[in-house]
Protein backbone atom coordinates (compact mmCIF):
# COMPACT_ATOMS: atom_id res chain seq x y z
CA UNK A 1 0.00 0.00 0.00
CA UNK A 2 1.60 3.23 -0.82
CA UNK A 3 0.32 6.52 -2.14
CA UNK A 4 1.93 9.80 -3.08
CA UNK A 5 1.24 13.25 -4.94
CA UNK A 6 4.21 13.98 -7.28
CA UNK A 7 4.90 16.38 -9.71
CA UNK A 8 6.46 14.54 -12.19
CA UNK A 9 4.90 12.01 -15.03
CA UNK A 10 2.91 9.14 -14.18
CA UNK A 11 4.82 5.25 -15.40
CA UNK A 12 1.43 2.98 -15.16
CA UNK A 13 3.47 0.10 -15.73
CA UNK A 14 6.07 0.64 -12.85
CA UNK A 15 3.15 0.56 -10.43
CA UNK A 16 1.55 -2.38 -11.99
CA UNK A 17 4.83 -4.11 -11.64
CA UNK A 18 4.57 -2.63 -7.86
CA UNK A 19 1.58 -4.45 -7.04
CA UNK A 20 2.59 -7.77 -8.57
CA UNK A 21 1.86 -11.06 -6.44
CA UNK A 22 1.80 -14.32 -7.03
CA UNK A 23 -1.30 -14.75 -4.34
CA UNK A 24 -2.90 -12.71 -7.27
CA UNK A 25 -5.12 -13.63 -9.86
CA UNK A 26 -5.31 -10.29 -11.30
CA UNK A 27 -3.91 -7.09 -11.12
CA UNK A 28 -5.53 -3.92 -12.33
CA UNK A 29 -4.64 -0.59 -13.91
CA UNK A 30 -6.87 2.73 -13.32
CA UNK A 31 -5.14 6.06 -15.74
CA UNK A 32 -7.14 9.11 -15.77
CA UNK A 33 -6.12 11.15 -18.86
CA UNK A 34 -6.39 14.55 -20.63
CA UNK A 35 -9.45 14.28 -22.46
CA UNK A 36 -10.37 16.47 -25.54
CA UNK A 37 -13.23 17.19 -25.39
CA UNK A 38 -15.34 18.44 -21.96
CA UNK A 39 -19.00 19.28 -21.89
CA UNK A 40 -18.68 19.90 -25.66
CA UNK A 41 -15.47 22.39 -25.16
CA UNK A 42 -12.39 21.89 -26.75
CA UNK A 43 -10.07 21.33 -23.71
CA UNK A 44 -6.15 21.58 -24.52
CA UNK A 45 -5.06 20.80 -21.20
CA UNK A 46 -5.88 20.90 -17.09
CA UNK A 47 -3.65 22.87 -14.64
CA UNK A 48 -3.86 20.62 -11.28
CA UNK A 49 -3.44 21.65 -8.22
CA UNK A 50 -4.19 20.73 -4.42
CA UNK A 51 -4.71 21.79 -0.63
CA UNK A 52 -1.61 19.18 -0.82
CA UNK A 53 -1.04 18.28 3.11
CA UNK A 54 -4.78 17.24 3.38
CA UNK A 55 -4.99 15.76 0.11
CA UNK A 56 -2.02 13.84 0.97
CA UNK A 57 -3.80 12.53 4.00
CA UNK A 58 -6.95 12.10 2.47
CA UNK A 59 -5.98 10.10 -0.65
CA UNK A 60 -3.40 7.83 2.48
CA UNK A 61 -6.95 7.06 4.18
CA UNK A 62 -9.10 6.18 0.85
CA UNK A 63 -6.61 3.48 -0.06
CA UNK A 64 -6.22 2.54 3.78
CA UNK A 65 -9.87 1.83 3.46
CA UNK A 66 -9.89 0.21 0.23
CA UNK A 67 -6.88 -2.15 1.31
CA UNK A 68 -9.28 -3.10 4.45
CA UNK A 69 -12.96 -3.22 2.80
CA UNK A 70 -11.29 -5.50 -0.05
CA UNK A 71 -8.76 -7.29 1.65
CA UNK A 72 -5.57 -6.63 -0.14
CA UNK A 73 -2.24 -4.71 0.59
CA UNK A 74 -1.50 -4.53 -3.36
CA UNK A 75 -2.91 -1.42 -3.73
CA UNK A 76 -0.87 2.07 -5.15
CA UNK A 77 -2.03 5.27 -6.64
CA UNK A 78 0.01 8.38 -7.59
CA UNK A 79 -1.98 11.60 -8.34
CA UNK A 80 0.39 14.39 -10.66
CA UNK A 81 -0.12 18.32 -10.21
CA UNK A 82 0.25 20.51 -12.44
CA UNK A 83 -0.27 21.68 -15.76
CA UNK A 84 -0.95 18.38 -18.21
CA UNK A 85 -1.47 18.19 -21.75
CA UNK A 86 -3.93 16.22 -23.89
CA UNK A 87 -3.81 12.33 -22.90
CA UNK A 88 -0.95 12.88 -20.01
CA UNK A 89 -2.16 10.90 -16.78
CA UNK A 90 -3.53 13.17 -14.12
CA UNK A 91 -3.90 9.58 -11.97
CA UNK A 92 -2.81 6.24 -11.95
CA UNK A 93 -4.17 3.35 -9.62
CA UNK A 94 -2.61 -0.45 -9.74
CA UNK A 95 -4.26 -3.11 -7.68
CA UNK A 96 -3.79 -6.69 -7.42
CA UNK A 97 -5.73 -9.66 -5.71
CA UNK A 98 -6.50 -13.08 -5.55
CA UNK A 99 -9.57 -12.18 -6.84
CA UNK A 100 -11.09 -10.53 -10.08
CA UNK A 101 -13.91 -9.00 -8.43
CA UNK A 102 -12.25 -7.46 -5.44
CA UNK A 103 -9.01 -6.20 -7.84
CA UNK A 104 -11.93 -4.40 -9.71
CA UNK A 105 -14.21 -3.39 -6.72
CA UNK A 106 -11.11 -1.44 -4.91
CA UNK A 107 -10.24 0.01 -8.20
CA UNK A 108 -13.41 1.71 -8.34
CA UNK A 109 -13.93 2.31 -4.67
CA UNK A 110 -10.73 4.48 -5.20
CA UNK A 111 -11.54 6.65 -8.15
CA UNK A 112 -15.00 6.94 -6.58
CA UNK A 113 -13.88 8.26 -3.04
CA UNK A 114 -11.11 10.51 -4.84
CA UNK A 115 -13.45 12.24 -6.95
CA UNK A 116 -15.65 13.06 -3.78
CA UNK A 117 -13.21 14.03 -0.90
CA UNK A 118 -9.46 14.86 -2.11
CA UNK A 119 -9.13 18.38 -2.36
CA UNK A 120 -7.66 18.63 -5.47
CA UNK A 121 -8.66 20.82 -8.15
CA UNK A 122 -8.76 21.24 -12.06
CA UNK A 123 -8.71 23.81 -14.15
CA UNK A 124 -9.06 23.66 -17.79
CA UNK A 125 -7.79 25.63 -20.88
CA UNK A 126 -9.81 25.96 -23.78
CA UNK A 127 -9.04 26.38 -27.13
CA UNK A 128 -10.59 29.35 -27.35
CA UNK A 129 -8.09 30.60 -24.76
CA UNK A 130 -10.20 30.63 -21.68
CA UNK A 131 -9.47 28.97 -18.40
CA UNK A 132 -12.05 27.49 -15.88
CA UNK A 133 -12.27 25.61 -12.91
CA UNK A 134 -14.07 22.24 -12.95
CA UNK A 135 -17.35 22.09 -10.57
CA UNK A 136 -18.11 18.65 -10.80
CA UNK A 137 -21.60 19.27 -8.08
CA UNK A 138 -22.76 21.38 -11.16
CA UNK A 139 -22.33 18.72 -13.80
CA UNK A 140 -24.11 19.38 -16.97
CA UNK A 141 -26.88 16.57 -18.17
CA UNK A 142 -24.32 15.45 -20.86
CA UNK A 143 -22.53 14.15 -18.00
CA UNK A 144 -23.14 10.11 -19.45
CA UNK A 145 -21.54 8.81 -16.04
CA UNK A 146 -24.50 10.53 -13.66
CA UNK A 147 -26.96 9.66 -15.98
CA UNK A 148 -25.75 5.50 -15.71
CA UNK A 149 -25.07 5.22 -18.73
CA UNK A 150 -22.96 1.96 -18.77
CA UNK B 1 -10.32 36.43 17.70
CA UNK B 2 -7.89 36.33 14.12
CA UNK B 3 -8.26 33.50 12.32
CA UNK B 4 -6.79 32.89 8.98
CA UNK B 5 -8.35 30.84 6.43
CA UNK B 6 -6.76 29.38 3.10
CA UNK B 7 -8.52 29.69 0.15
CA UNK B 8 -8.31 27.51 -2.86
CA UNK B 9 -9.45 27.09 -6.52
CA UNK B 10 -12.12 29.47 -7.71
CA UNK B 11 -12.35 31.01 -4.01
CA UNK B 12 -9.03 31.58 -4.08
CA UNK B 13 -8.99 33.41 -7.42
CA UNK B 14 -12.07 35.48 -5.83
CA UNK B 15 -10.31 36.16 -2.35
CA UNK B 16 -6.77 35.15 -2.53
CA UNK B 17 -5.20 32.09 -0.96
CA UNK B 18 -5.22 33.17 2.25
CA UNK B 19 -7.28 35.39 4.59
CA UNK B 20 -7.19 37.03 7.92
CA UNK B 21 -11.04 36.98 9.50
CA UNK B 22 -11.99 38.80 12.35
CA UNK B 23 -14.44 36.74 14.27
CA UNK B 24 -16.06 36.23 18.07
CA UNK B 25 -14.16 33.64 20.37
CA UNK B 26 -17.22 31.15 20.33
CA UNK B 27 -17.40 31.14 15.75
CA UNK B 28 -18.07 27.91 14.57
CA UNK B 29 -17.56 27.08 10.86
CA UNK B 30 -21.23 28.17 10.30
CA UNK B 31 -19.79 31.77 10.44
CA UNK B 32 -16.75 31.29 8.86
CA UNK B 33 -18.97 30.47 5.64
CA UNK B 34 -21.11 33.35 6.35
CA UNK B 35 -18.30 36.40 6.61
CA UNK B 36 -16.51 34.66 3.43
CA UNK B 37 -19.99 34.96 1.65
CA UNK B 38 -20.19 38.79 2.23
CA UNK B 39 -16.61 39.19 1.14
CA UNK B 40 -17.38 37.34 -2.22
CA UNK B 41 -20.73 39.01 -2.80
CA UNK B 42 -22.56 38.11 -5.94
CA UNK B 43 -19.30 36.29 -7.20
CA UNK B 44 -21.05 33.20 -8.11
CA UNK B 45 -18.50 30.85 -6.46
CA UNK B 46 -19.71 27.18 -5.67
CA UNK B 47 -20.59 26.48 -2.53
CA UNK B 48 -17.23 24.66 -0.67
CA UNK B 49 -16.91 22.45 2.44
CA UNK B 50 -14.41 23.68 5.13
CA UNK B 51 -11.83 21.97 6.92
CA UNK B 52 -10.02 22.15 10.18
CA UNK B 53 -7.06 21.29 10.55
CA UNK B 54 -7.10 19.40 7.38
CA UNK B 55 -10.39 17.51 8.28
CA UNK B 56 -13.60 17.82 6.86
CA UNK B 57 -15.91 20.16 9.51
CA UNK B 58 -19.65 20.96 9.76
CA UNK B 59 -21.08 23.77 10.15
CA UNK B 60 -21.34 23.72 13.77
CA UNK B 61 -17.60 22.84 14.33
CA UNK B 62 -16.05 25.32 16.64
CA UNK B 63 -12.52 27.45 15.46
CA UNK B 64 -10.15 28.10 17.65
CA UNK B 65 -7.09 31.07 16.96
CA UNK B 66 -4.50 28.52 16.51
CA UNK B 67 -6.91 26.16 14.11
CA UNK B 68 -5.85 25.66 10.06
CA UNK B 69 -9.04 26.14 8.51
CA UNK B 70 -9.22 25.77 4.56
CA UNK B 71 -11.79 26.53 2.14
CA UNK B 72 -12.54 23.70 -0.12
CA UNK B 73 -14.31 24.19 -3.42
CA UNK B 74 -16.52 21.66 -5.22
CA UNK B 75 -13.15 18.97 -5.48
CA UNK B 76 -12.40 17.75 -9.12
CA UNK B 77 -9.61 14.89 -8.51
CA UNK B 78 -8.86 11.97 -10.78
CA UNK C 1 -10.96 -2.92 -31.57
CA UNK C 2 -8.50 -6.27 -31.64
CA UNK C 3 -7.65 -9.20 -30.29
CA UNK C 4 -5.74 -12.24 -30.22
CA UNK C 5 -4.91 -15.59 -28.94
CA UNK C 6 -1.09 -16.20 -28.53
CA UNK C 7 1.87 -18.40 -27.57
CA UNK C 8 3.98 -15.85 -26.29
CA UNK C 9 4.38 -13.36 -22.80
CA UNK C 10 2.12 -10.79 -22.99
CA UNK C 11 3.03 -7.50 -22.47
CA UNK C 12 0.56 -5.28 -20.32
CA UNK C 13 2.38 -2.12 -21.39
CA UNK C 14 2.34 -2.49 -25.40
CA UNK C 15 -2.06 -2.72 -24.94
CA UNK C 16 -1.97 0.19 -22.68
CA UNK C 17 -0.35 2.07 -25.44
CA UNK C 18 -2.70 0.63 -28.03
CA UNK C 19 -5.98 2.20 -26.61
CA UNK C 20 -4.31 5.09 -25.59
CA UNK C 21 -6.59 8.27 -27.35
CA UNK C 22 -7.33 11.75 -26.48
CA UNK C 23 -10.35 11.50 -26.55
CA UNK C 24 -10.62 9.31 -23.49
CA UNK C 25 -10.79 10.13 -20.13
CA UNK C 26 -9.99 6.73 -18.42
CA UNK C 27 -7.88 3.97 -19.53
CA UNK C 28 -7.96 0.50 -17.68
CA UNK C 29 -5.66 -1.95 -17.97
CA UNK C 30 -6.77 -5.99 -16.67
CA UNK C 31 -4.33 -8.64 -16.19
CA UNK C 32 -5.41 -12.25 -15.06
CA UNK C 33 -2.35 -14.14 -13.55
CA UNK C 34 -1.08 -17.87 -12.39
CA UNK C 35 -2.07 -17.50 -8.73
CA UNK C 36 -0.26 -19.25 -6.33
CA UNK C 37 -3.30 -20.84 -3.87
CA UNK C 38 -6.45 -22.38 -5.84
CA UNK C 39 -9.04 -23.95 -3.07
CA UNK C 40 -5.91 -24.21 -0.48
CA UNK C 41 -4.20 -26.11 -3.03
CA UNK C 42 -0.56 -24.75 -4.12
CA UNK C 43 -0.25 -24.15 -7.56
CA UNK C 44 3.42 -24.28 -9.79
CA UNK C 45 2.07 -23.63 -12.81
CA UNK C 46 -0.83 -23.56 -15.81
CA UNK C 47 -1.07 -24.85 -19.22
CA UNK C 48 -3.64 -23.13 -21.12
CA UNK C 49 -5.23 -24.80 -24.02
CA UNK C 50 -8.25 -23.78 -26.55
CA UNK C 51 -10.43 -24.77 -29.81
CA UNK C 52 -7.96 -22.33 -31.42
CA UNK C 53 -10.67 -20.95 -33.87
CA UNK C 54 -13.49 -21.09 -32.13
CA UNK C 55 -11.57 -19.14 -29.14
CA UNK C 56 -10.47 -16.58 -31.79
CA UNK C 57 -14.06 -16.03 -33.15
CA UNK C 58 -15.76 -16.21 -29.53
CA UNK C 59 -13.42 -13.27 -28.31
CA UNK C 60 -13.63 -11.25 -30.84
CA UNK C 61 -17.63 -11.12 -30.56
CA UNK C 62 -17.07 -10.58 -27.16
CA UNK C 63 -15.14 -7.64 -27.94
CA UNK C 64 -16.86 -6.57 -30.89
CA UNK C 65 -20.27 -6.34 -28.17
CA UNK C 66 -18.03 -4.98 -25.43
CA UNK C 67 -17.62 -1.86 -27.83
CA UNK C 68 -21.14 -1.73 -28.80
CA UNK C 69 -22.47 -1.77 -25.60
CA UNK C 70 -20.21 0.85 -23.53
CA UNK C 71 -19.60 3.20 -26.90
CA UNK C 72 -15.97 2.68 -27.70
CA UNK C 73 -13.40 1.48 -30.42
CA UNK C 74 -10.13 1.26 -27.57
CA UNK C 75 -10.20 -2.27 -26.95
CA UNK C 76 -7.76 -4.99 -27.05
CA UNK C 77 -7.61 -8.11 -25.32
CA UNK C 78 -5.19 -10.46 -25.67
CA UNK C 79 -5.21 -14.03 -24.28
CA UNK C 80 -2.03 -16.55 -24.29
CA UNK C 81 -1.96 -20.42 -24.37
CA UNK C 82 0.80 -22.68 -23.25
CA UNK C 83 2.36 -23.81 -19.96
CA UNK C 84 2.72 -20.43 -17.37
CA UNK C 85 4.31 -20.02 -14.75
CA UNK C 86 2.97 -18.46 -11.17
CA UNK C 87 2.06 -14.72 -11.41
CA UNK C 88 2.52 -14.86 -15.59
CA UNK C 89 0.17 -13.23 -17.00
CA UNK C 90 -2.48 -15.29 -19.13
CA UNK C 91 -4.69 -12.51 -20.28
CA UNK C 92 -4.63 -8.51 -20.86
CA UNK C 93 -7.69 -5.83 -21.29
CA UNK C 94 -6.92 -2.98 -22.47
CA UNK C 95 -10.01 -0.34 -22.84
CA UNK C 96 -9.59 3.26 -23.52
CA UNK C 97 -12.85 5.48 -22.97
CA UNK C 98 -14.24 9.11 -23.22
CA UNK C 99 -15.90 8.03 -19.26
CA UNK C 100 -14.21 5.85 -16.46
CA UNK C 101 -17.38 4.10 -15.73
CA UNK C 102 -17.77 3.12 -19.61
CA UNK C 103 -13.96 1.75 -19.55
CA UNK C 104 -14.35 0.18 -16.15
CA UNK C 105 -17.94 -1.40 -17.21
CA UNK C 106 -16.31 -2.87 -20.71
CA UNK C 107 -13.49 -4.31 -18.88
CA UNK C 108 -15.45 -6.32 -15.85
CA UNK C 109 -18.02 -7.68 -19.09
CA UNK C 110 -15.17 -8.73 -21.47
CA UNK C 111 -13.46 -10.72 -18.65
CA UNK C 112 -16.90 -12.15 -17.00
CA UNK C 113 -17.76 -13.13 -21.03
CA UNK C 114 -14.64 -14.26 -21.59
CA UNK C 115 -14.86 -16.75 -18.81
CA UNK C 116 -18.10 -17.67 -19.34
CA UNK C 117 -18.12 -18.98 -23.15
CA UNK C 118 -14.68 -18.57 -24.90
CA UNK C 119 -13.29 -21.84 -25.04
CA UNK C 120 -10.15 -21.92 -23.39
CA UNK C 121 -9.19 -24.44 -20.56
CA UNK C 122 -6.93 -24.68 -17.65
CA UNK C 123 -4.91 -27.55 -16.38
CA UNK C 124 -3.27 -26.74 -12.50
CA UNK C 125 -0.15 -28.10 -12.09
CA UNK C 126 0.41 -28.58 -8.06
CA UNK C 127 3.16 -28.78 -5.77
CA UNK C 128 2.49 -32.56 -4.66
CA UNK C 129 3.03 -33.09 -8.76
CA UNK C 130 -0.66 -33.78 -9.53
CA UNK C 131 -2.18 -32.05 -12.63
CA UNK C 132 -6.27 -31.54 -12.88
CA UNK C 133 -8.64 -29.42 -15.46
CA UNK C 134 -10.20 -26.57 -13.74
CA UNK C 135 -13.94 -26.87 -13.52
CA UNK C 136 -15.52 -23.53 -12.88
CA UNK C 137 -18.94 -25.33 -12.79
CA UNK C 138 -18.20 -27.41 -9.61
CA UNK C 139 -16.05 -24.30 -8.12
CA UNK C 140 -16.06 -24.82 -4.08
CA UNK C 141 -17.86 -22.63 -1.63
CA UNK C 142 -14.38 -21.55 -1.52
CA UNK C 143 -14.92 -19.36 -4.26
CA UNK C 144 -15.32 -15.68 -2.86
CA UNK C 145 -16.11 -14.13 -6.06
CA UNK C 146 -19.16 -16.49 -6.67
CA UNK C 147 -20.32 -15.64 -2.85
CA UNK C 148 -20.53 -12.04 -3.50
CA UNK C 149 -17.87 -11.08 -1.14
CA UNK C 150 -16.34 -7.85 -2.91
CA UNK D 1 -23.99 -40.97 -41.04
CA UNK D 2 -20.21 -40.54 -39.63
CA UNK D 3 -19.64 -37.79 -37.86
CA UNK D 4 -16.08 -36.72 -36.55
CA UNK D 5 -16.58 -35.31 -33.08
CA UNK D 6 -13.13 -32.70 -31.66
CA UNK D 7 -13.13 -33.08 -27.59
CA UNK D 8 -10.94 -31.00 -25.41
CA UNK D 9 -9.64 -30.86 -21.61
CA UNK D 10 -10.83 -33.61 -19.72
CA UNK D 11 -12.91 -35.31 -22.23
CA UNK D 12 -9.76 -35.48 -25.03
CA UNK D 13 -8.21 -37.05 -21.96
CA UNK D 14 -10.77 -39.03 -21.07
CA UNK D 15 -11.91 -40.33 -25.11
CA UNK D 16 -9.00 -38.61 -27.11
CA UNK D 17 -9.08 -35.38 -29.16
CA UNK D 18 -11.06 -36.88 -31.76
CA UNK D 19 -13.35 -39.42 -32.81
CA UNK D 20 -16.33 -40.74 -35.41
CA UNK D 21 -19.30 -41.99 -34.51
CA UNK D 22 -21.79 -43.43 -35.77
CA UNK D 23 -25.17 -41.87 -36.00
CA UNK D 24 -28.34 -41.83 -37.51
CA UNK D 25 -29.31 -39.65 -40.31
CA UNK D 26 -31.49 -37.21 -38.40
CA UNK D 27 -29.06 -37.29 -35.35
CA UNK D 28 -29.42 -34.57 -33.45
CA UNK D 29 -27.05 -32.87 -30.54
CA UNK D 30 -28.97 -34.69 -28.09
CA UNK D 31 -27.77 -37.85 -29.54
CA UNK D 32 -24.13 -36.93 -30.04
CA UNK D 33 -23.91 -36.28 -26.80
CA UNK D 34 -26.06 -39.73 -25.49
CA UNK D 35 -23.48 -41.44 -27.42
CA UNK D 36 -20.61 -40.20 -26.09
CA UNK D 37 -21.63 -40.52 -22.41
CA UNK D 38 -22.36 -44.14 -23.22
CA UNK D 39 -18.46 -44.59 -24.32
CA UNK D 40 -17.02 -42.23 -20.83
CA UNK D 41 -19.19 -44.51 -18.87
CA UNK D 42 -18.65 -43.71 -15.17
CA UNK D 43 -15.52 -41.88 -16.01
CA UNK D 44 -17.35 -38.56 -14.01
CA UNK D 45 -16.19 -35.99 -16.64
CA UNK D 46 -18.22 -32.58 -16.68
CA UNK D 47 -21.62 -32.23 -18.32
CA UNK D 48 -19.81 -30.23 -22.02
CA UNK D 49 -21.78 -27.78 -24.57
CA UNK D 50 -21.80 -28.97 -28.18
CA UNK D 51 -20.30 -26.29 -30.45
CA UNK D 52 -21.47 -27.13 -34.31
CA UNK D 53 -19.29 -25.50 -36.54
CA UNK D 54 -17.79 -23.41 -33.87
CA UNK D 55 -20.91 -22.14 -32.45
CA UNK D 56 -23.05 -23.11 -29.17
CA UNK D 57 -25.76 -25.27 -30.18
CA UNK D 58 -28.50 -26.54 -28.44
CA UNK D 59 -29.38 -30.22 -27.48
CA UNK D 60 -32.09 -30.37 -30.39
CA UNK D 61 -29.90 -28.85 -33.11
CA UNK D 62 -29.35 -30.98 -36.36
CA UNK D 63 -25.69 -32.52 -36.76
CA UNK D 64 -24.69 -33.56 -40.29
CA UNK D 65 -21.90 -35.59 -41.86
CA UNK D 66 -20.07 -32.83 -43.02
CA UNK D 67 -20.41 -30.24 -39.59
CA UNK D 68 -17.57 -29.57 -37.41
CA UNK D 69 -18.95 -31.15 -34.19
CA UNK D 70 -16.71 -29.83 -30.67
CA UNK D 71 -17.52 -31.24 -27.15
CA UNK D 72 -16.89 -28.01 -25.06
CA UNK D 73 -16.16 -29.04 -21.40
CA UNK D 74 -16.64 -25.94 -19.01
CA UNK D 75 -14.52 -23.41 -20.04
CA UNK D 76 -11.81 -22.03 -17.54
CA UNK D 77 -10.04 -18.81 -19.62
CA UNK D 78 -9.04 -15.73 -18.34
Amino acid sequence: MRTAIVDRVLDPTALLAEVASPDSGASTLFVGTVRRLHEGREVTGIDYSAYRPMAERELADVVAEACERYGTAHLVVEHRLGTLGLGEASIVIAVSHARRASAMGAQKFVIEQVKARVPIWKREHYADGSREWVDPTRAAVSDADAAGIP
Amino acid sequence: MAVTVLLFASWADALGSRLTLDLPPDARVRDVLRTLDERAGGAGLPTPMVAVNQRYARPDTPVRESDEIAIIPPVAGG
